[in-house]
């Protein structure tokens, strides 16, 4: 007899931004996309890199890529799949309005060397061209032509795009209706290329933003899944028999940040001074930090305190790292040493509804704090707010995570660690809030970038991470767990990116 | 010719009197009559003492943060299983002792509302008395802003004021300016209601023949709003402010519900149902149980007394 | 006198209150003749509606008849079912309040009023207690009765909407009308018009009527005897003529002195010192004798009940037969 | 006719009187809201309050105003004691005319010598304030007494002047009866020693009893004080009884006024007849009453010529509904506006069972 | 009646250019919407531009007049976030709303008139005590914990009626409404309650309040001593009268279920305007927020117009016709 379509309910704390590949950079749109669009390349559950719509791709010269395309590939509606849409694809997120703009050099030349062909010519030599490139998803040209979705959206038109709200990618999913916060609903793509690994006809996708909300929908069963799961729901997910929760370690690491490059604090009692550029309070602070508290009572275990700005899991010689031991005594002895015998005071900024449990940890990392006479005020607020105030470089310590996108090193390097210096390299060290500047790690990245050898580069790697270390430059805290719950009859599969792929789903 | 001989007889001077008098008078006996009233005003009265005098009744600090420990939290009530008889109910997420914490919480909430509900009655009773007394202009004017007021409930025009101080001051400086930033929201939010209470009252008072007479004797224009209308314009008053100082309470909570509360640091009540909330489905009920049962009876008893004073204060009800 | 139409035997009133029960009614008797108009008066809080809200049986708790009997027609009234007392009221007595202001709903016309009235208290269609109600409307002397059934009471003056309130009560033709000072919120040259209303109508219904007033002008107009209530009792009663020209109880007397006359002497009024007493405060014995001129020891101790004296009864022991001599003689 | 009481300043001042009332009229706006008036072509709406009034008041006498609800009786009070500005005319006292006052400074030493009693015994009292504080208010107000226990003193005075004790200061207005409120208000009106009271219906709120115990303690206060009083009243029983001169008010205008006796004696305007005609008959003469027909009119849209007319027995049906009378003097003292009395088409004032 | 309307009307539109007013410049000084329009990677110079494009550089005036001229035209812009003009997303997500706050508007009332009723006839029947001390309670709780301790009891632990969402919902054109499906009105169930419990705890307590009142009123006395039945004197006349107050403050009531809405919408992720707001609050998503304030000023002087016709409708004092009331 016919075999009952299956239907898949989940839920996740937001809604995809807008259905168009290239408009925002986020963690959770890109992966609700990756369901729908495919790129070049894309990343198996381990994260190892796998061909997509590429099959292959070899490198002519450090700065000569050429990528063969993937034959009798259709989108959705049809149209067949070829170099053009590569083409066209690396040309729009290269406009205005694109927030895939990084994804490649913007001197880069994308030429179509046949049908099934593709060559890119960059500037600098790149080993890691194509390291994030799973996120680069290839739209139809004609389709993006016809609907007159050639560019990205673009917030300062009042024009509907049509891509926003509508989708024709390769993937193993169709969108079939989509009301934006409310619900998507998918169905299976019956003409994909690849062989099914899941087993779901239709997939309907709800955003509920309320934890408490979310967690009584799954155990309800009303959804067969749902994350984030807060950390202390996992066991009751568990102890239900309906539902399970699956939990494993994430890319993004929490970590601390201090002002170090103004003379005097924006937000402290302490005048004509900066408390933060002294390495003594810098490690003061950092020995302060209970980690093993906040896992064990913040993130009830779900978390691995980590000694690196980045996951272990990503970083081949992490092990030789450890963290540095929690030593409350030493920190006050070496604040006295630095000249604060009674501490200081100073404001934090933390996000309270980006990470998890953020502003729990923030509060305990104050309550820690004031135990070795740092007064912390903290300022806890939305991630608009508070995004709105870190980006202005506004703040004197605060609590960040970042997930390297190309899953290497280096992009922590250029994002967080290299020298802050806005007027001559305005991109460079962005995200580096405090201003954290070491002329040697510098260096040292330079040569990370261009380093081709693995194993070279890792010692390189681990050369800054070294500096890093004893200059006490950032202190990082953990990797968060992933937190998911599902229901016991559904097969998912987790991976570390924190992506939820649909096409790894099994239902019974 | 002496016509009061007969009330001479139950006359009292001196404060004695009055005090005899008060308790003597319809209100006091009104109050004495109903068990629930007087159980509403002990109740708010327990909570008011407790929370002027937390820091010798609470067990802990929990603003003191060199005072709490990590390690501590999520330990439940003291009769369950790995309680800790230092915390009698429980712990929560951060070690504060969820009764301490109660005790600092209603502190927190009680000023937030007491402070609101002071702001409010201020504006809205000088708006309503100058537009109930001086009408015109002042009136129609005060009146228009009202309704514009009006047409926002309370909570939406927290969340606007609160967004907007953010937004201006950048979210810094938080601890006492996040204070009173809520209590600036809710009390502008409340004025309306009294405004438009008074100036009723103001309407019906200053065409009583006390003022008139007031009037003809040639007093001030402000001293007869102040000394004669206002007096008796203020039982009203008393009442909504004891209904709204529950409403205040519940907003304030509502707003820390919706994360612009107090700060997280200094938790108030509603700050603690908020983060309790985020421990219910795994068990430790008693993060959001208490202080929300804390909440419920105080405002619960506030309201009760309202309710009491608003019949006892219109003697068309007695 | 034939068998009365309203007997009032020992009634009392009470108030059960904070400081114990206030009698505001206390044990009062007196009784209404068909035809008869009795006028009640007394001051202010003497009880003189409460006495005639009990009759009606509308007393608010709570107040409450705590002894004595009302009988209508020979018939108890006073403990009747609530159901079966409804159905008196409006049929066998009407009453009037002193407000014509508020006694009608502002949101109905002043036909609706009459019709529900009506249909209430008979099986008349719509239509033909309509007309009815035209006709009522007409009986007391509102012009253009037909467009006026329409109106609210808002269009009516004072005077025009007491006397609907009037057509009202008289609208099932009941044996007994209740007028609870029905001239006092009105105009002077108002009064006038709707007392002469009130008593022709009565007169040609046959309607006997409770007239209580403390305008002593209008009782003696207009009432056929009197009954003076003093702080929850009736001090004296009898006929009109007699009580205004001949009081017999010195309060009685000094209510009748302390009214200015037109064409009187113009030295100062007749006064009774002091005011009436509250009534958790009643004095023993002669409720009045704290400001009586001519009390003695006996008042202040014993209570005088009515007795007659002359064509009146007056509870005053200077009436006594054996007390005159006590007394030392009437002074003044 | 009463004999009139000396009173020690008579003999001062000479034939001045305490107040002068000249022309006098008041004129409320009550029309509807712009937009209704414009688009409904609804007309401006006005309420003559008071219309052309005159009169004086001798010093040490009392002038009374009858007439019905809203004849704008209390108007005339409130425009005489400042309360109102009067649309037209003048109100001179004691020679200052009132309107020549530009300051609230000014006007203080004048307010100083008047006073007003209310109808309302229970609402002119501040609920919230001890007696002592109520009587005192006027004499802190005007500086009368210097420190508190003068104060004090003089409140005690002033209690025990209209048959209080002086301990009753520390009571609440709620703790006394209606007749011992008004003598409060009573005291606090004498507070400022005004020469001149207007009486807004004191009484017209107490039982009769009461209304004796206050019209006394007026009497006796005019004889040993030498007020003026001017009176507000409706009973016209009550009026006799205490005033020397009576003005008699309809919709707005004084449409008669003599001295007491005269005016009871021998009423001229039909209006004043009908009044005494309506005075329930206590002597119970037998006489037949014919109450006043028809109902008030609108103040709104008052009727034109003589306002009486579409009441009046003697209305002509031409010149009355026309043409305003003019007052003009009777024999005896004092001034009627009646075309009918004018023309001499009035039968003689029925004066019997008076006098 | 027309000069009445017209006034109204005249009121309304100065009650709403203010409430413009507010929402365009309160919103104003809320974060930077730039940030919240490009991605963290945007550089300051395409930040700059964007700002200049979009005339955030204009004179405020200048953005004021542009910002009501296109409002008077539903055109609130683009949603800085969802990238799509409000009035769309406001026309997904009214029906939500306005059928969430009509349910429990219905809820109120329906329940809120008969306990008042009742409570004020039956002073002291304990059924009226168990009213008074359970709307008492209603009222003491704060919202989203009833939310929270509802959906604990009724999805979680007996699992009869869903946690969120508004279930099946039909497709009308321009309206979708869930109230077509069984699943749909159980969605309802928990969220109209939820909202709805404070205002009908209002109503109830006002109505008794003033039917207590009315009942001690000379002519519900005089109603009484005509020998009406209790049913026409406490229906057809004390109820009658106690709805005249009772409508104008209903009216603002029920204006405010619709802001209430954001906290219950918020609980049971009910896709309305409420959760749209929030999310707008916290994404500095100006144009849903100002679009929002003015949506629910317009509502609020929209019931309040019909407050006021209705009051009109109900009470003959205020219909002034020319032809009686000259009549004396
Ligand atoms: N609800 C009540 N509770 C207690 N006492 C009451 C109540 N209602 C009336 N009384 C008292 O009963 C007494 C009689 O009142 P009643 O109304 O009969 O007086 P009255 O003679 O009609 O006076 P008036 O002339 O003012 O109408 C008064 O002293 C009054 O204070
Ligand atoms: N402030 C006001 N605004 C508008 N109309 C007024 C005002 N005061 C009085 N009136 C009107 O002026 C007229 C005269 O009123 P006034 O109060 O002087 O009458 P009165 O003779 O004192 O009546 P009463 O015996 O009822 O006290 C009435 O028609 C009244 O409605
Ligand atoms: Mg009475
Ligand atoms: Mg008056």
């Amino acid at each position: 007899g016919p075999i009952q379509a299956k239907t898949f309910r989940y839920a996740f704390q937001g809604d995809a931004q807008s259905l168009d590949p290239h408009a925002l950079n986020e963690t959770f749109t890109i992966g609700f996309h990756a369901n729908i669009y495919e790129g070049l390349i894309r990343r198996d559950t381990e994260l190892n890199i796998e061909p997509a719509l590429a099959t292959e791709w070899e490198m002519l010269s450090p700065t000569h890529w050429r990528f063969h395309l993937r034959e009798g590939v259709t989108f959705h509606n049809g149209n067949t799949f070829n170099a053009d849409d590569v083409v066209f694809t690396f040309k729009r997120i290269q406009m205005d309005g694109s927030d895939m703009g990084s994804k490649i050099a913007p001197n880069t030349e994308v030429i179509k060397v046949d049908d099934y062909t593709v060559d890119f010519k960059t500037a600098q030599p790149n080993p890691i061209l194509h390291y994030e490139w799973q996120d680069v998803f290839i739209m139809d040209k004609e389709w993006a032509e016809v609907h007159d979705a050639t560019h990205p959206t673009d917030i300062t038109t009042d024009a509907d795009n049509y891509a926003a709200f509508h989708a024709n990618g390769t993937g193993p999913f169709k969108v079939e209706s989509r009301e934006t916060d409310v619900e998507t609903v998918l169905v299976r793509n019956e003409d994909w290329w690849d062989t099914p690994q899941h087993n779901l006809d239709r997939v309907v996708f709800t955003p509920i933003s309320q934890d408490s909300t979310r967690v009584a929908a799954l155990l309800s069963g009303e959804v067969d899944m749902a994350y984030p799961i807060p950390v202390q729901d996992l066991r009751r997910v568990d102890a239900n028999p309906q539902t399970e929760a699956l939990t494993g370690p994430e890319l993004r690491t929490i970590f601390l940040g201090m002002d170090q490059m103004r003379d005097e604090l924006l937000y402290s009692n302490v005048e004509g001074k900066n408390p933060f550029k002294d390495v003594r309070v810098r490690e003061a602070v950092y020995r302060a930090i209970d980690i093993r508290a906040i896992k064990q009572k913040i993130m009830r275990g779900q978390s691995d305190p980590s000694a690196l700005m980045i996951s272990p899991f990503l970083f081949a010689l992490s092990d030789q790292f450890e963290r540095p031991s929690y030593d409350p005594e030493k920190s006050q002895q070496l604040l006295a040493d630095a000249g604060y015998p009674d501490g200081f005071q100073v404001a934090m900024d933390c996000p309270n509804n980006r990470y998890v449990n953020d502003e729990a940890i923030c509060q305990a990392v104050v309550a820690m704090l004031a135990k070795v006479g740092v007064d912390v005020d903290l300022n806890a607020q939305p991630k608009a707010q508070y995004f709105a105030k870190v980006l202005a470089y506004d703040t004197s310590f605060y609590l960040l995570g970042w997930t390297p996108s190309s899953l290497d090193s280096y992009n922590v390097y250029a994002n967080l660690i290299m020298c802050l210096d806005r007027d001559k390299t305005p991109t460079q060290a962005k995200f580096n809030y405090g201003g954290y500047c070491n002329p040697k790690i510098d260096a040292l990245a330079e040569q990370i970038l261009v380093e081709t050898d693995e194993a070279k580069r890792n010692e390189l790697i681990a050369e800054g991470f070294r500096i890093l270390e004893k200059d006490w430059g950032y202190i990082p805290l953990h990797q968060q767990y992933l937190a998911w719950g599902a229901a016991s009859d559904v097969d998912v599969k987790q991976s570390p990116d924190n992506k939820m792929l649909l096409y790894y789903v099994n239902m019974q | 010719m002496a016509a009061s001989n007969k009330s001479d007889l139950i006359h009292r001077p001196g404060l004695t009197g009055a005090l005899a008098r008060a308790l003597d008078s319809d209100v006091a006996y009104s109050f004495r009559q109903s068990k629930i009233t007087m159980l509403a005003a002990a109740i708010t009265a327990i909570f008011f003492l407790a929370a002027l005098f937390a820091p010798w009744i609470a067990p802990h600090d929990p603003y003191d943060l060199t005072n709490i420990s990590l390690m501590d939290s999520f330990l439940p009530p003291m009769w369950m299983e790995g309680g800790d008889a230092r915390f009698p109910l429980g712990t929560d997420d951060q070690g504060r002792g969820i009764l301490s914490t109660i005790i600092y919480g209603a502190r927190a909430s009680l000023l937030v509302g007491f402070a609101a509900v002071l702001l409010a009655a201020a504006i809205g009773v000088t708006l309503g008395l100058i537009a109930g007394y001086l009408g015109g202009t002042a009136d129609a004017l005060i009146m228009r802003v009202a309704e514009v007021q009006l047409s926002f409930p309370a909570i939406l025009i927290a969340l606007l004021i609160d967004g907007v101080t953010r937004g201006v001051l950048g979210g810094q400086g938080e601890g006492n300016l996040a204070f009173a930033v809520i209590i600036v929201s809710i009390g502008l939010s409340f004025w309306v209601q009294y405004a438009r209470t008074v100036r009723g009252s103001c309407l019906v008072e200053k065409n009583k023949e006390y003022v008139q007479a007031a009037r003809v004797i040639g007093v001030h224009p402000a001293l007869i709003v102040m000394r004669h209308v206002l007096p008796n314009v203020l039982g009203p008053v008393l009442v909504i402010a004891t209904i709204s100082l529950a409403l205040a309470i519940i907003t304030e909570a509502t707003l820390s519900f919706l994360g612009v509360g107090v700060p997280p640091t200094q938790p108030s009540l509603g700050t603690m149902i908020r983060v309790g909330n985020d421990f219910l489905f795994s068990g430790e009920w008693w993060i959001s149980m208490f202080p929300g049962a804390a909440l419920a009876i105080l405002v619960l008893a506030v309201n009760l007394l309202g309710d009491w004073l608003r019949d006892a204060l219109n003697p068309k009800l007695r | 006198m034939a068998s009365p139409v309203l007997q009032v035997d020992n009634l009392t009133v009470e108030f059960p209150g904070r400081r114990g029960t206030l009698r505001a009614v206390d044990d009062i008797s007196f009784q209404i003749a068909e035809g008869e108009v009795l006028g009640v008066v007394g001051e202010s809080g003497a009880g003189k509606s409460m006495t005639g809200t009990a009759v009606i049986g509308l007393l608010e708790p709570p107040g409450r008849i705590s002894g004595g009997s009302v009988h209508l027609e020979g018939q108890r009234i006073d403990n009747l079912p609530h159901e079966q007392m409804r159905r008196i009221r409006g049929d066998k007595i009407g009453m009037i309040f002193q407000d014509p202001l508020t006694s009608l709903n502002p949101l109905y016309t002043v036909g609706f009023h009459l019709t529900e009235t009506i249909r209430t208290h008979t099986d008349l269609s719509e239509a033909q207690a309509r007309r009815r109600a035209i006709e009522l409307l007409n009986e007391v002397g509102i012009p253009a009765p037909e467009q006026r059934i329409d109106q609210y009471p808002h269009h009516f003056s004072g005077g025009m909407r007491q006397r609907v309130v009037i057509a009202l009560a008289l609208s099932a033709e009941p044996k007994l009308v209740i007028a609870d000072e029905p001239t006092t919120a009105l105009d002077v040259s108002i009064q006038a018009q709707i007392i002469q209303l009130l008593k022709r109508l009565c007169r040609d219904h046959g309607t006997s009527v409770m007239l209580i007033t403390h305008d002593m002008g209008v009782i003696a107009e207009t009432a056929d005897r009197v009954a003076v209530m003093y702080a929850g009792r009736i001090v004296e009663v009898g006929p009109v003529r007699e009580v205004v020209q001949n009081a017999k109880h010195p309060y009685t007397e000094g209510l009748m002195g302390a009214i200015p006359k037109i064409g009187g002497r113009t030295e100062d009024l007749v006064q009774i010192t002091g005011s009436m007493p509250r009534l958790s405060q009643i004095p023993s014995g002669c409720a009045f004798h704290p400001r009586c001129p001519q009390a003695f020891d006996r008042c202040t101790q014993e209570r005088p009940e009515l007795l007659p004296v002359g064509d009146s009864k007056a509870a005053c022991w200077l009436h006594a037969p054996e007390a005159a001599d006590a007394a030392g003689g009437r002074r003044g | 006719m009463r004999p009139k009481r000396p009173t020690p300043r008579e003999v001062d001042v000479a034939e001045r009187p305490v107040l002068q009332v000249r022309d006098l009229a008041k004129r409320f706006d009550v029309s509807p809201p712009l937009l209704n008036r414009l688009l409904q072509g609804q007309p401006q709406a006005f309420v003559q309050a008071i219309d052309d009034v005159g009169f004086d008041i001798p010093r040490g006498t009392t002038f009374s105003l009858v007439g019905e609800s809203g004849s704008g009786k209390s108007t005339v009070a409130r425009v005489v004691v400042g309360l109102y500005r009067p649309t037209q005319g003048s109100v001179t006292f004691d020679g200052t005319d009132l309107a020549s006052i530009r300051s609230r400074k000014q006007m203080a030493p004048l307010r100083r010598r008047w006073a007003m009693i209310f109808q309302d015994p229970y609402a002119s009292l501040n609920p919230r304030w001890r007696v002592r504080t109520i009587i005192a208010e006027p004499i802190r107000v005007h500086g009368l007494a210097n420190g508190e226990a003068a104060i004090k003193r003089r409140v005690g005075e002033l209690l025990e002047l209209v048959g209080l004790s002086a301990q009753d200061g520390d009571k609440f207005a709620h703790e006394f009866s209606g007749g011992q409120r008004q003598r409060i208000s009573i005291a606090r009106a004498l507070a400022s020693e005004p020469e001149f009271l207007v009486c807004d219906e004191p009484t017209s709120a107490l039982d009769v009893s009461v209304q004796a115990q206050i019209l006394n303690l007026m009497k006796r206060l005019q004889r040993e004080l030498g007020l003026t009083y001017l009176f507000i009243s409706h009973d016209l029983a009550v009026v006799y009884h205490i005033s020397d001169y009576v003005g008699v008010m309809y919709l707005g205008r004084l449409v008669e006024w003599a001295p007491a006796h005269e005016l009871f004696t021998r009423p001229q305007h039909p209006y004043t007849r009908m009044l005494l005609e309506a005075i329930p008959d206590l002597e119970m003469s037998g006489r037949a009453r014919t109450p006043v027909g028809g109902e008030v009119p609108s103040p709104i849209h008052p009727p034109a010529g003589c306002h009486f007319h579409p009441r009046c027995p003697f209305a002509d049906g031409d010149r009355c509904q026309r043409e305003v009378p003019m007052a003009h003097d009777i024999p005896g003292g004092g001034q009627v506006r009646c075309h009918a009395v004018e023309e001499g088409r009035m039968p003689p004032a029925d004066v019997h069972t008076r006098g | 009646m027309i000069a009445f309307i017209i006034r109204r009307l005249l009121q309304s539109i100065v009650v709403m250019l203010v409430v413009a007013l507010l929402a365009f410049s309160m919103f104003r000084y809320i974060g930077d919407p730039i940030n919240q329009m490009v991605g963290v990677e945007t550089s300051s110079e395409e930040r700059e531009a964007l700002r200049e494009r979009l005339g955030l550089n204009d004179p405020m005036l200048v953005q004021f007049g542009r910002f009501v001229a296109d409002a008077a035209r539903f055109d609130f812009g683009v949603s800085y976030q969802q990238k799509k003009p409000v009035s769309a997303l406001f026309a997904d997500r009214l029906p939500a709303t306005l059928e969430l706050a009509f349910l429990s508007a219905v809820f109120a009332l329906a329940c809120g008139i008969p306990m008042g009723v009742y409570t004020a006839l039956r002073r002291d029947a304990w059924l009226s005590k168990v009213f008074l001390t359970v709307s008492l309670i209603g009222i003491s709780l704060p919202t989203f914990l009833i939310g929270i301790l509802m959906i604990f009891v009724f999805s979680v632990w007996l699992g009869w009626l869903p946690s969120f969402g508004r279930g099946e919902t039909v497709d009308l054109g321009i309206w979708t409404t869930g109230l077509l499906t069984a699943n749909g009105w159980k969605a309802a169930i928990m969220p109209a309650i939820t909202l709805g419990l404070f205002q009908m705890t209002l109503i109830m307590r006002l109505v008794r309040s003033e039917m207590l009142e009315v009942l001690r009123t000379d002519y519900i006395k005089f109603a009484r001593a005509r020998g009406l039945s209790d049913r026409a004197v406490h229906f057809g006349h004390a109820l009658k009268n106690t709805l005249v107050p009772v409508i104008t403050i209903t009216g603002l009531q029920l204006g405010s279920i619709i802001a209430f809405a954001i906290i219950t919408e918020t609980v049971f992720q009910w896709p309305g305007m409420g959760l749209l707001f929030l999310q707008a609050i916290q994404n500095v998503d100006i144009p849903i927020m100002a679009a929002y304030l003015i949506l629910i000023a317009f509502f609020f002087v929209l019931i309040n117009l019909i407050v006021d016709l209705l009051y009109y409708a109900v009470d003959p004092r205020l219909r002034v016709d020319r032809s009686t009331s000259a009549g004396h």
